[in-house]
């Protein structure tokens, strides 16, 4: 993403620009899942499927406060962090084909996008599995001497999971430059935020470990964007691991498994109506930097892109059979 | 001393006392069994409540037992496990679920240095009558942290007993007789039996834990598997058979402590064995099964004994790749062939 | 020490007697500890031997809240929680020869006292690993609809570990009755405090779980039993669980095995000054209730007690090699 | 790529260029040499740094690096040992130290499902060039919760390599070797062999971490063992070689992936095999060993393979009890003896 806005800031209104570059990606996000729900349903996508709709706005806004070079870890849920980061749709696709032009050669799948070139470290699928490699990445950064912040995403239910205090804890204690991305969708699976934890105001929690925190409307792109900018900033400046509650929701099932029997009708509804996307349309259409043209503009260039990425990733091979044992030890020495 | 009364809610009656049922409502059932018999019994594991279990097995049991006896948990897998021995010790029957035995790994504590030492580290005073169920296995493009067989690793350890339901019978009944156990139990169900149907008797009957059994049998070569790969192995029998090879399958069903008796046996009637096991083959479950074989019916054996198991890879979700790396009818069939092939003996 | 309490406060004056009883539970602890430190030098008691010597009053303050049927769960450095809970010299220094007399037969040795007449479960040599059983004990406890209470010990290292943080959060969320006492010492082995913890308040961490938390000082055996008292008697009346913290330190090294090269001797000397055992007997000496010839019987009491235990242990049979596979498995059924 | 500069400063010199040692001093010179030739290289772990390491290995070497290269970590086994993965992925070459195997069990979903498993995954993008180095084995009263012999459970999983030291030579080599290696290595020390004493020569030699070692010759019997055991294996060669039996003890080192070659070689020359293994029995490394034997050296087998292992049983504190649960020298001569005993073959 920061690539493409550093691309586009050349036109006139750098600040508008720039807020459409954030709709187009959280369009992106949308369009993409949206496609892959209906592969899923026709059998072209397999095993497990978690869609990130309704939460665009907090790996969009994350993603645009973080430099191409700086690493980020995530779950299971990551299509929207991949394509924030700068993962292009056509290895993403393939990979949901598991086809070997996928960006993990279509040996990870929905849960285990990775990709070197845009320091996208996963696509980790046990929960909170991955908020230690972040801790290390940081640590790595800080004894290298690089000045990078490392943002690792999880779930609340990821915040019940002993990885979570460990990490937390180790960070702070280290003082090290990582950005602690905590989406709160209000569930883990089936399992209500109050089934999950007796105290559930989680940014709160997590200064009790001595972690600047704070809680931000995660349907709010804007919002999450200034929240991290500010975090980012305040992490490569030295005050150490920052940690982010984002409010969100989740206005699909948790995966193409799940029935959603748990949830209220009306309080999905209601969330609906927070759309992160039509919000920020609305905002740029109410400050005549959008309108109508722009914004069909953008579904139509999206909707080609992922055109595009569905045949290429169709007509993509699978990696023949023999190569099965690849990779399982690297093929060059350290 | 666990009482379990016969369920008379049969998923669907037929004339004959039978039922049409799956591997999935089986295990359901001897839930519910338990549930109702027990009062120390209770269900407990992340979303085996609203949700209906991960899986859903526990479907609709939340609402017929309440919240206090099936009981959702955060994402704390060495918290509830923990818990679930202490309850354990202090006089309740709990039955524990972890979604999947790749997540178990985050309770491998608990259950190694707590559930399977506390009994004998405390000279025989704290006694842990637990029961962990959990999903295991691949074949369903989860990819390398949701795919993997690791039951070989509880069977290793003392203190513990295993089983691995590959029927409706043994989904059904298994869970009772694991309760009925004064120590703790692991219950290893297959990802992708859930969907197996079949009919079993209305009345439950009860299900051993201490026997494997012939799943069918033969005279040539005994092919031994349990859970998910019993249906290969027995597709490969079928296969064997066409090509006049008899086979008899042995279903391990209780992993540790191993059925030797009943391996041997069958070994020493046909001289030949094939191990079936969904595990990566070095260290797998199907070694210690291989060298028992091979220690103590060395003299009967015509062949060496072959092992069937999955590929060293971490399991990629790319399905060709995926279905090349686990064991299938074709590879026992041809690890059965094998065993006739040599010019030796 | 419930029991020997109630048989012993048919005397004359209670409240002294309670005081002089809590004096005697931490002589015979300090006492114990200093035979078995000798035994171990003679090679008589083998393994790791971790001593308890400066922080008795923690134990011996919180058991006095506690009922004889109520459980207590502590970790490898748990003479003191015996003995404070009732367990008998005897059948302990028998577990630390390893003889068959012993509470644990043999088979646990100083790191896993277990006695099932005392409700002592252990003897957890995994760091936090016994927190989780003691929050499943008060589950078994209110599920069966008795009203008891479980301690749990464990130290300010354990504080550290993923179990701590989801057990505080499930007995939190379940408001289980148990009392969390977190031994805090200063230091795991050889790390002090600031390298554990970015925030060393451990009672207002755990605070943040929703857990009512207090510090405690743990050199005083009366501010620790009022602490625990106040701690049980609101379990009781069902406000979930409580913790404490407990601020003492280890007048010896971490295990017989450690050189003590982490700590300031100056340091070690200060909190020397503070002998919870000299504090309570100068406080009863002041209040005209203790007195030289008291506290002199106490002391050839306390030792002919561990003179007899000692030559038990050292007269007792070894457990015959052909029983080494009993206690696997039960030996009865459920 | 890693250059490993060679130490000058041997704990006692002596004139013939040798120095006298033990496996724990050799052990902190193998992390000295690590730490001097490899800005990238440092330690981390729980009480490395002031403590000196809870067996005393890394002592001085917080005062030498520093506290950035010589790392105390807060008791969080899943934290650093994930920590340690993400700094290899981000270009370090970290060594982590986890005290003893069996807290390890707090870290396996780490080392399982990150460390060994990230580069396949990621379709080969992220390789993790780790060290985890770890105390196993019982044999000093520390019970049931301190004394088990739990690599096997590693040696089973793709993408780890296992190693472990038996010799001097291998205590100061082996880590340079695991550091040259572009993936994570796994490399455990034995409790009992820190005080063992030796010499070595002053210029520390290149170790290899491909291939067993044949630490003695012998024509009648291949032992075969590692680690802790190798000494009691020696001790039983001794031991037979009085009774006229030539025992050949092949030293495994390399745990994953073994060196077949080198087994099945040794075998083939003696015709039989003790296969020694401090783990318990059930799912032993050893059933893996005496697998591949007897599958590919079957026809060359005289008696079938012997495997002694540790009783199936937590290690009890009690000295004879535990004495009777490991192998020793006596058990595994008698093993080797009852492979000369038998009526059939
Ligand atoms: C350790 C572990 N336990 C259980 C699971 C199964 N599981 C997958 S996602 C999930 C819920 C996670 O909830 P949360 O962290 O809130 O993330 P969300 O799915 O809401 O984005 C569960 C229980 C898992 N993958 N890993
Ligand atoms: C999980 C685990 N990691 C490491 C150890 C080794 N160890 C034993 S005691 C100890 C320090 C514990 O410190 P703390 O919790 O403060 O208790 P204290 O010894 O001070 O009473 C360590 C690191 C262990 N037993 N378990
Ligand atoms: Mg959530
Ligand atoms: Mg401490």
């Amino acid at each position: 993403m920061s690539a493409r806005r550093a691309s586009r800031t050349s036109r006139t209104d750098p600040a508008a620009e720039h807020r459409r570059d954030l709709l187009r990606t959280m369009v992106l996000i949308r369009r993409f899942e949206e496609t892959c729900a209906e592969l899923y349903s026709a059998g072209r996508i397999r095993g497990f499927l978690h869609l990130y709709v309704g939460e665009e706005a907090v790996a969009t806004g994350v993603m645009s406060a973080l430099e191409p070079d700086e690493t980020v870890v995530t779950t299971y849920r990551e299509h929207g962090h991949a394509l924030a980061k700068g993962v292009t749709a056509e290895p993403l696709m393939a990979e949901m084909f598991g086809k070997v032009t996928g960006c993990s050669r279509g040996r990870g799948g929905s849960m285990h996008v990775f990709d070197r070139d845009t320091h996208f470290l996963g696509g980790n699928a046990v929960v909170a599995g991955g908020i230690p490699l972040a801790v290390g990445v940081a640590l790595a950064d800080r004894m290298q001497g690089r000045d990078r912040v490392t943002a690792c995403f999880f779930g609340d239910g990821a915040f019940a999971e002993g990885e979570l205090h460990e990490s937390l804890n180790l960070a702070a204690l280290w003082r090290l430059p990582v950005l602690l991305c905590c989406e709160n969708n209000l569930y883990a699976m089936g399992t209500a935020l109050v089934k999950e934890h007796a105290q559930t105001d989680l940014a709160l929690r997590a200064s009790s470990y001595g972690v600047r925190s704070w809680a931000v409307d995660g349907m709010d792109v804007l919002a999450v964007e200034e929240a991290a900018r500010r975090a980012v900033d305040e992490i490569r400046g030295g005050a150490g691991p920052h940690f982010l509650e984002l409010r969100t929701y989740r206005f699909r099932a948790h995966s193409m498994y799940d029935a959603d029997r748990y949830r209220d009708k009306a309080e999905i509804e209601r969330w609906k109506e927070r759309d992160p996307i039509d919000a920020l349309a609305a905002r740029l259409d109410a400050d005549g930097v959008l309108g109508e043209a722009a914004r069909s503009a953008i579904e139509a260039d999206v909707a080609a892109e992922l055109e595009r990425a569905v045949a290429a990733a169709a007509e993509a091979p699978e990696e023949p059979v023999s190569d099965l044992l690849r990779f399982v030890h690297s093929e060059e020495p350290a | 001393m666990t009482t379990t009364t016969p369920t008379t809610t049969p998923t669907t009656g037929t004339p004959t006392g039978t039922v049409e049922t799956t591997y999935r409502e089986a295990l359901r059932e001897g839930l519910r069994d338990a549930l109702r018999g027990d009062d120390r019994v209770f269900l407990m594991g992340e979303d085996v409540g609203s949700y209906g279990g991960c899986f859903g097995v526990s479907l609709g049991l939340l609402e017929e037992f309440g919240p206090e006896r099936v009981r959702d948990t955060p994402l704390s897998e060495s918290a509830f496990v923990g818990a679930g021995i202490g309850a354990a010790v202090a006089g309740m029957r709990p039955v524990v679920e972890v979604m999947t035995v790749n997540f178990s790994l985050l309770a491998l504590d608990q259950i190694m240095n707590n559930a399977a030492t506390l009994l004998h580290m405390s000279g025989g005073q704290f006694a842990v009558p637990l029961v962990i169920r959990m999903t295991t296995g691949g074949g369903r493009q989860l990819a390398a942290q949701h795919s993997h067989s690791l039951e070989g690793w509880y069977a290793h350890i003392p203190g513990l007993k295993v089983v691995a339901p590959a029927t409706l019978e043994d989904a059904r009944g298994m869970l009772a007789a694991a309760l009925a156990d004064p120590d703790p139990v692991l219950l290893f169900e297959h990802g992708s039996l859930y969907n197996t149907k079949g009919t079993l008797p209305a009345e439950p009957a009860p299900v051993d834990i201490a026997h494997a059994a012939v799943r069918r049998s033969g005279t040539d070569v005994t092919v031994l598997a349990y859970g998910g790969m019993l249906p290969r192995a027995l597709a490969a029998a079928d296969d064997l058979a066409s090509a006049g090879i008899s086979a008899e399958v042995v279903d391990l069903r209780v992993l540790r402590p191993l059925d030797e008796a009943a391996v041997l046996a069958s070994v020493r009637r046909t001289h030949r064995a094939v191990v079936v096991d969904e595990g990566w083959r070095s260290g797998s479950l199907a070694a210690e099964v291989a060298a028992r074989i091979a220690e103590q019916a060395f003299y009967d054996l015509d062949a060496p004994v072959a092992r069937v198991c999955t590929a060293e890879v971490p399991l990629p979700y790319a399905h060709q790749l995926e279905d090349a790396a686990l064991p299938s009818a074709e590879t026992i069939a041809a690890a059965a062939r094998s065993c006739f092939g040599g010019g030796h003996g």
